[in-house]
């Protein structure tokens, strides 16, 4: 069969299903259309139910879905799992209120912040993009050395690196407020629409990161990175631009963030949120973009459900303040041991997906031509 | 038509903790020949295979391709001078699809994503591998693996292919099929093939010529008839008789 | 007056030093043989702590019948944590351990929180732990030259259980080479209970110690010993439990030097700078910290 | 097969949960058009967890004591109370969303952490929503009108009066050299040292050092190394911050032979410190706090004594609860004389003047940021027994 | 020791002794590769039987599935009558197999006591262990001399010598040895073959793995050539020896290699 090259790799991708013919377009990118359309879907019908606490859950929730989406696209692609990740979502969620505050509100709030700081005015969008960019540029400088170590010392040293940087975001009191809460005046300017539309934007850009040529050449690092190495990759490179993307999305998830709960402390990125993320990216199957969706959308679901249920325990005189981490620390090892690849196992929605779940499974190690 | 190209190594040596598990080796390969490199276990034939493709970093001696140096390169430098390799294990990248794993190959040596996406095409057809170009590798069979690894180097429009023990593993039958295909590439594809293989069988009939390695030493040189009478290499493989 | 200073420095340095130390065994007894950063090593105090408070407070068990029980917690502790959590991801990757264990970890904090209470409860101790002595002009609590005493002994316990006896040797041989030692006879689940045991033990003394300093229990209070061992076990080379010794020894005389000269503005970023040095340590010189099977291992 | 059991199992226990969410949204309809029905709902965005639990927690047992007293009357012209709190975890982000969740609720009024950082997300979220927002024990300058809104109020006294108390009581045992030790953890803990500096050097002490830590990065080696290079003994230690690290600080200073009186605020009214510190160290330390465990201080405490044995079958813990039982009390008068409404009911309380167990209450209007007028109760350790001293109102307050 | 190289002789003048390890149709592989297929062997007590063959050929892969490092796909293995695959390998050694593993595997930073020390950990005995080291300090002098340096300072030779030892001292019912002679200087060679030999005069049962083909002939009882995963030959190794050209095994045959 001869191929009409010119095609992209969204036709690319689709071709190996050249016997279908039904369906033409690219099986790969269904999977964001589906996302996106389940992500929309739900964001419309609470818009419609107008609650304005669901509504609030819901926001928050995009939010993290986002920092998932960015903490995926290296740990799914490399394999490795970043510890420091958390610390760039800090990074930007404090870069961006800076960045966005009034002047004059910074000099009453925090009295002794660098009158440079101080000055910096930018209007809500830019400086969510502009915090980002302090994350990634961070992480641009001090990742270089560390993303040659591997296995336990890659693990230890950006362990330690996240405490660095927590400690930093919770000391530097001349830019941080120290370690007081740092309140941005206004109100809220990450309403859902917002949130949404970065979500949407960030999801696309996560699959195409993945499917790209970085992302490939990434993920054969996360496989063998020594097949990688004698195929042409320099690893460490492709890591690195790896690591930095994410630090960029993670820095967009800490200002959305920001600019979505008006006040914030080095706290809310350290040890909890990490937990957060990596049960979620646990639990949803850390190696596809649908696995950090759908592991958002349960532990979310989960730990919103568990809230009310420690509330209506508590009322009925059992405290049950502090259940719902309990319960998803439980899941997240049960996930580990008997489903280390997560609920999704790995692999992305896609219609084609869908279509073998409402078929009977009849292949065994012959999946690449069904009928 | 095309230009024959020059792959040598010279003087190369490397020891582990005092120990020389490569000494002193040089060798010479033109595209269109394919060189067989024997000996017995432990001999350096594997060191061989990383020191020249740098994966490890060699003590002493000087590895070109066309007067280029590439024995001070980084591994990841090489496979754009022309030289790739694939591994006694074999080393693909089981979650991504054959096709992915072939155009790796050629993303790697630079090529645009259309391009290596063309090429991996016609790779995967020509060793017969189309039907799985979707199926992540790790669910290809054990002989299907082999050929996607092959597969993997070619994309690289390689001048030198490094095989090592590509044989192991496979049964008789597909050791034939693996002949049929070695056996032409020289000429088809206009590259030097250096093959590590305890498969004497397709060594003997596949190689122009051998080199045998003992101690990390070349103990002979020639054409496959001439080594296997060659005693010392006879010595090296089963062993003097008691003294 | 700095002849004083130069004296206490000297015994700050070797009372919290010796703390360290033990916690940093603890860590390095679970890292060596299944290369695990333990997360939920803190935790181990943490239970050993509360058994102190609950024993020590509800009943009139002699003091040294508490100690007891309470390092037999953190040994218990240890060993449910590892048959439960970690043993059914033997031989799996790294990660899923170290996530593990941080899982572990949160349950465990949240259950103290959940079952006993955010608050911090004060910890008895024994009387002689408050007496003051003093030493060449310089007044300290005789509880550090017990805590000098007591690391000296367990060092030395664990010296001659590693060089003396069988088990110690197999232990040593496993965290070499885990495959030959089993070939050897050795059994995985004992050597590695045994490790966990060990730790276990050793968070007890530290809970004991450490409860004693700041006199009391809270669900949180094991992140600061957690990263306290983190630290000076990366100082100390990771595998070696001579090295997880010196590291503690290391990181004490480090951080008392830090908090003699630094201002106290920057006091709050010590964490930053001891950790900074950690990574460059890392960075610079990995395989010499790091010894063994850490070392990427050699393609072919 | 067990595998896939397992599975089913999870699955069905997210689809439970995240029903069990949906279910709180009924409730929450519900609760909307209970205005009218039986039940008024006071939202509680209260720390149990965390750091903030150790203060907030017997502040709850107040406010649900208080509960159950309006309740038994009667309730609020025939509505019963009903306290619903969600616990914030000692985290200012999830004080907001739960404040939130709670207005959605149908709160009436949020009761909040009681502190400025972890409360005072809260409040904002109250402010939006147009209801009162009231902190127990807050004493942040900056927990009132001004930086929270017109509906924000706190029931405990400021750190400029709680500061310029023990300044003067200080300067009156005759103290004239002070070591400040910071805790520059919250707010709470910076501004209290802020005031009483102030106070004391206007007063003429003067503060040889100030130092500074952060809550669970304390360094006892490094404070104590501190205070020993002073180029004099000062006179008295003053020390403001938080249980776990104040009582391992005081504890170790004593330890280490340092016997300087030690001056502090509210936070050492916490039974754990006093355990703590024990018969050994407990002794020489002053502060001052919103109230007192005893009819001496607190006229009508031994019913209040009473009524808390009865329900929780202890004794009274710490004087936190008497803040969270005022808190309702001050909420329930306002809504029995003017309703529900947030701004009727914010007017009322800038209006009047409260009896309450942690003495007499006066705000001033949101203009002047709701600015409490409160007398400081002053307690001294003794065998690590806490002894009443006696009610102070500072001669010279500073300025916010 | 002297006990059992009676027993042995006892035996020895009556039947035919049973086998002490019997493999039947053994398989085994790793992920999609299939390494043995179906390989079945037998070793009686008291003998040397010797496993030839090319690299690759699935010897070691046959001696670490006895050993129980690999778990096989289908077959049996029985050692002294019980079913023993896929069991553990610490269990294995107690029940009295003993490999000493390819390339030695010595514990580096233990010292040369402490290596023997391991090796005795499944089936210690104070008693016997002492007077065994006394007498392996006999086979082995050089282990004496080094007896408290680290393992990870000996020769490969030295270290050689200490695997064996190693292996020996549980009294191992079976000794299987994996390419002792690997990577070994030729005088180095020489002594080893020397010293299995004696461990074969003591009675000890070895079943011993050797790419050097014509030493392991010389000193086996039997052989087995293998040949990609597949038993190629088995017999009396001095027939063995006679009857086949090895070198066509091992270097291709004058004519019976063509391919196609």
């Amino acid at each position: 069969m001869k191929r009409n090259n010119t095609a992209d790799e969204n036709t690319l991708a689709a071709a190996s299903l050249g016997s279908r013919p039904y369906f033409n377009f690219s099986s790969k990118w269904s999977t964001v259309v589906l996302l996106v359309a389940i992500l929309s879907g739900i964001g419309v019908f609470i818009w419609w139910l107008n609650i304005p606490f669901i509504e609030d859950i819901f926001t928050s929730s995009v939010i993290t879905l986002i920092s998932v989406l960015g903490f995926q696209l290296y740990m799914g692609n490399s394999g490795i799992l970043n510890w420091s990740y958390v610390g760039y979502v800090g990074i930007g969620a404090f870069a961006s209120a800076i960045f966005s505050m009034e002047p004059s509100l910074k000099a009453m709030q925090i009295p002794i912040m660098y009158p440079f700081l101080q000055k910096l005015h930018l209007p809500f969008i830019p400086a969510v993009l502009a915090g980002a960019l302090v994350a990634m540029i961070i992480a641009a400088v001090v990742a270089w050395p560390l993303m040659r170590l591997s296995d336990a010392v890659g693990s230890i040293t950006q362990f330690a690196l996240l405490i660095v940087i927590n400690v930093l975001l919770s000391q530097w009191a001349e830019v941080t407020n120290g370690p007081r809460t740092f309140t941005l005046g206004g109100s809220r300017q990450t309403t859902i629409w917002v949130a949404l539309g970065f979500a949407i934007l960030v999801i696309t850009f996560v699959y195409y990161f993945k499917e790209s040529s970085l992302g490939m050449k990434l993920r054969t690092s996360r496989d063998d990175r020594y097949a990688a190495r004698s195929s042409g990759i320099n690893f460490v490179k492709v890591r690195y631009q790896g690591y930095v993307t994410s630090a960029f999305i993670g820095g967009l998830a800490g200002g959305l963030y920001s600019h979505y709960i008006l006040s914030i402390t080095a706290g809310s990125f350290y040890m909890s949120e990490l937990f957060k993320l990596l049960s979620m990216v646990v639990i949803g199957g850390s190696m596809s973009v649908s696995g950090a969706f759908f592991g958002a959308l349960i532990v979310t679901l989960a730990q919103q459900g568990l809230r009310q249920l420690e509330l209506g325990l508590t009322r009925s005189g059992f405290e049950a303040y502090g259940m719902s981490e309990i319960v998803v620390a439980i899941l997240m090892i049960l996930f580990l041991i008997l489903r280390p690849n997560g609920v999704t196992g790995g692999r992305e929605l896609s219609l084609e997906a869908l279509r073998n779940l409402f078929r009977p499974k009849q292949y065994t190690n012959n999946n690449g031509n069904k009928k | 038509m095309e230009s024959t190209s020059i792959f040598e190594v010279s003087g190369l040596s490397k020891s582990f903790a005092g120990l020389k598990a490569v000494d002193n080796v040089s060798m010479k390969i033109k595209t269109g020949e394919i060189l067989g490199l024997i000996g017995p276990n432990g001999s350096g034939k594997t060191t061989f295979i990383n020191l020249v493709t740098g994966m490890l970093e060699k003590d002493a001696g000087r590895i070109t391709i066309d007067q280029h140096n590439i024995g001070e390169m980084q591994a990841y430098q090489i496979p754009v001078h022309g030289l790739v390799r694939t591994y006694q294990t074999i080393r693909l990248f089981k979650h991504l699809s054959s096709l992915e794993n072939v155009m790796i190959g050629a993303l790697g040596v630079g090529m645009k994503r259309k391009q290596a996406a063309a090429v991996a095409e016609d790779l995967l057809e020509e060793l017969g591998l189309s039907e799985r170009r979707d199926a992540p590798a790790q669910g290809l069979t054990f002989r299907d693996q082999r050929l996607l690894e092959i597969a993997r180097a070619l994309a690289a429009k390689p001048r030198f292919l490094l095989l090592d023990e590509p044989a192991a593993g496979l049964n008789e039958e597909e050791t034939d099929e693996l002949f049929a295909l070695l056996s032409v590439m020289p000429e088809q594809k206009n590259i030097g093939i250096l093959i590590v293989d305890h498969d004497m069988r397709l060594i003997m009939n596949l190689c122009n010529r051998l080199h045998v390695l003992n101690y990390g030493q070349t103990i002979a040189e020639g054409k496959p008839e001439d080594v296997r009478r060659n005693p010392e290499v006879v010595v090296a493989y089963l062993g003097s008789e008691a003294s | 007056m700095s002849a004083n200073i130069f004296i206490e420095f000297v015994i700050n340095v070797l009372s919290m030093g010796s703390l360290y130390a033990l916690i940093a065994l603890g860590l390095v007894f679970v890292y060596g043989i299944c290369n695990l950063v333990n997360f939920a090593y803190g935790e181990f105090i943490t239970v050993s702590a509360y058994v102190l408070y609950f024993v020590g407070t509800f009943t009139d068990l002699p003091w040294w019948l508490v100690f007891l029980i309470a390092i037999g917690s953190g040994a218990l502790t240890g060993f449910l944590s590892e048959l439960i959590a970690f043993r059914p991801f033997r031989g799996r990757s790294l990660d899923a351990l170290l996530v593990t264990s941080f899982a572990v970890s949160i349950i465990l904090q949240r259950s103290f929180q959940l079952g006993i209470s955010p608050r911090s409860r004060a910890v008895p101790v024994p009387d002689f732990f408050n007496i003051n002595v003093s030493l060449l002009g310089v007044v300290t609590p005789l509880r550090n030259m017990l805590l000098i005493g007591t690391t000296i002994i367990l060092l030395i316990a664990v010296l001659i259980l590693m060089r003396r006896t069988s088990l110690g040797i197999a232990m040593r041989g496993a965290s070499e080479n885990f495959v030959t030692a089993r070939l050897m006879g050795v059994p995985a689940n004992l050597v590695i209970s045994i490790a966990f045991v060990i730790s276990g033990i050793l968070a007890g003394v530290v809970a004991i110690f450490w409860s004693a300093r700041t006199g009391s229990v809270e669900p949180m209070m094991g992140s600061g010993p957690l990263l306290i061992g983190f630290i000076s076990v990366v100082i100390g080379g990771m595998q070696s439990l001579v090295g997880a010794v010196v590291g503690g020894y290391v990181y004490a005389f480090i951080a008392n030097m830090l908090s003699l000269t630094l201002p106290s503005s920057l006091l709050s970023f010590r964490d930053a700078i001891m950790f900074v040095i950690v990574i460059a340590f890392l960075v610079l010189k990995p395989e010499g910290l790091i010894r063994g099977k850490y070392q990427e291992e050699r393609v072919g | 097969m067990k595998k896939r059991m397992i599975m089913i199992l999870v699955f069905v226990l997210v689809l439970a949960l995240s029903l069990m969410s949906m279910a709180g949204c009924d409730r929450r309809e519900g609760s909307e058009s209970v205005d009218n029905g039986d039940k008024l709902i006071i939202g509680g965005a209260m720390s149990v967890t965390g750091i903030q639990g150790s203060l907030d927690s017997p502040a709850m047992e107040g406010v649900e004591l208080a509960i159950a007293e309006v309740n038994a009357a009667g309730g609020i012209d025939g509505k019963m109370l009903e306290f619903r709190n969600m616990d914030s975890k000692s985290d200012s982000a999830t004080a907001a969303e739960v404040a939130k969740q709670l207005v959605d609720q149908g709160a009436v009024a949020i009761i909040t952490s009681s502190d400025y950082d972890f409360g005072g997300p809260a409040a904002r979220a109250a402010q939006e929503a147009g209801i009162v927002g009231i902190s127990p024990s807050a004493s942040s300058p900056l927990f009132g009108s001004e930086m929270l809104g017109d509906k924000q109020f706190t029931l405990s006294m400021w750190n400029t009066t709680m500061g310029a108390v023990m300044a003067e009581k200080a300067y009156g045992d005759g103290m004239r050299t002070a070591y400040v030790v910071t805790d520059d953890f919250i707010d709470y803990t910076k501004s209290l040292s802020r005031y009483f500096v102030e106070c004391f050097e206007k007063l003429g002490g003067e503060v040889l050092l100030e130092d500074v830590f952060s809550q669970g990065r304390l360094d006892t080696a490094a404070l104590i190394a501190h205070y020993k290079a002073l180029p004099e003994v000062p006179d008295f230690i003053y020390i403001s911050s938080y249980m776990p690290d104040l009582g391992t600080l005081i504890k170790e200073m004593r330890t280490a032979g340092i016997d300087s009186p030690i001056y502090g605020g509210d936070a050492y009214d916490d039974p754990a410190l006093f355990e703590l510190l024990g018969e050994d160290f407990g002794n020489d330390i002053y502060w001052d706090s919103h109230s007192f465990n005893s009819e001496e201080a607190v006229p009508g405490f031994n019913e209040y004594y009473a009524a808390y044995k009865e329900m929780y079958g202890r004794d009274v813990d710490a004087p936190w609860s008497m803040a969270g039982y005022d808190v309702v009390m001050v909420l329930s008068e306002a809504m029995k004389e003017v309703g529900t409404d947030g701004a009727k009911m914010a007017k009322y309380m800038e209006d009047n003047s409260f009896e309450c167990m942690t003495g007499t209450l006066d705000w001033s209007d949101a203009a002047s940021g709701h600015e409490p007028n409160k007398a400081a109760a002053i307690m001294k350790l003794v065998d690590g027994k806490s002894v009443f001293l006696g009610w102070a109102t500072p001669e010279y307050l500073p300025e916010p | 020791m002297n006990d059992k190289k009676q027993t042995i002789q006892e035996q020895g003048s009556g039947a035919i002794p049973a086998p002490i390890l019997q493999v039947n149709d053994l398989v085994v592989g790793y992920g999609a590769i299939e390494v043995l297929h179906g390989v079945s062997i037998d070793v009686r007590e008291g003998e040397l039987v010797s496993i030839c063959g090319v690299n690759g050929a699935g010897k070691s892969t046959l001696l670490k599935s006895v050993a129980g490092v690999l778990k096989p796909r289908s077959g049996s293995i029985r050692f002294k009558g019980n079913e023993v695959g896929g069991k553990k390998p610490e269990n294995l050694h107690k029940h009295g197999i003993s490999l000493v593993p390819e390339g030695r595997e010595i514990f580096p930073s233990l010292t040369v006591g402490e290596n023997l020390r391991i090796g005795a950990f499944g089936r210690y005995d104070a008693k016997r262990y002492e007077a065994d080291l006394a007498d392996y300090f006999e086979l082995f002098p050089i282990l004496k001399e080094r007896y408290n340096q680290a393992g990870g300072l000996l020769s490969g030779g030295e270290q050689q010598m200490l695997a064996i030892a190693r292996g020996l001292i549980s009294r191992p019912d079976l000794l299987m040895l994996d390419e002792p002679s690997l990577g070994l200087s030729p005088t180095m060679v020489d002594l080893i073959f020397e010293l299995i030999r004696t461990l074969k005069a003591r009675g000890i049962t070895i079943l011993l793995v050797e790419q050097n083909a014509r030493r392991a002939l010389e000193i086996a009882d039997r052989a087995y050539l293998f040949s990609n995963g597949r038993i190629e030959y088995s017999g009396m190794s001095d027939e063995l020896a006679e009857s086949i050209d090895i070198t066509s095994v091992y270097l291709g045959g004058n004519n019976g290699g063509e391919i196609l």
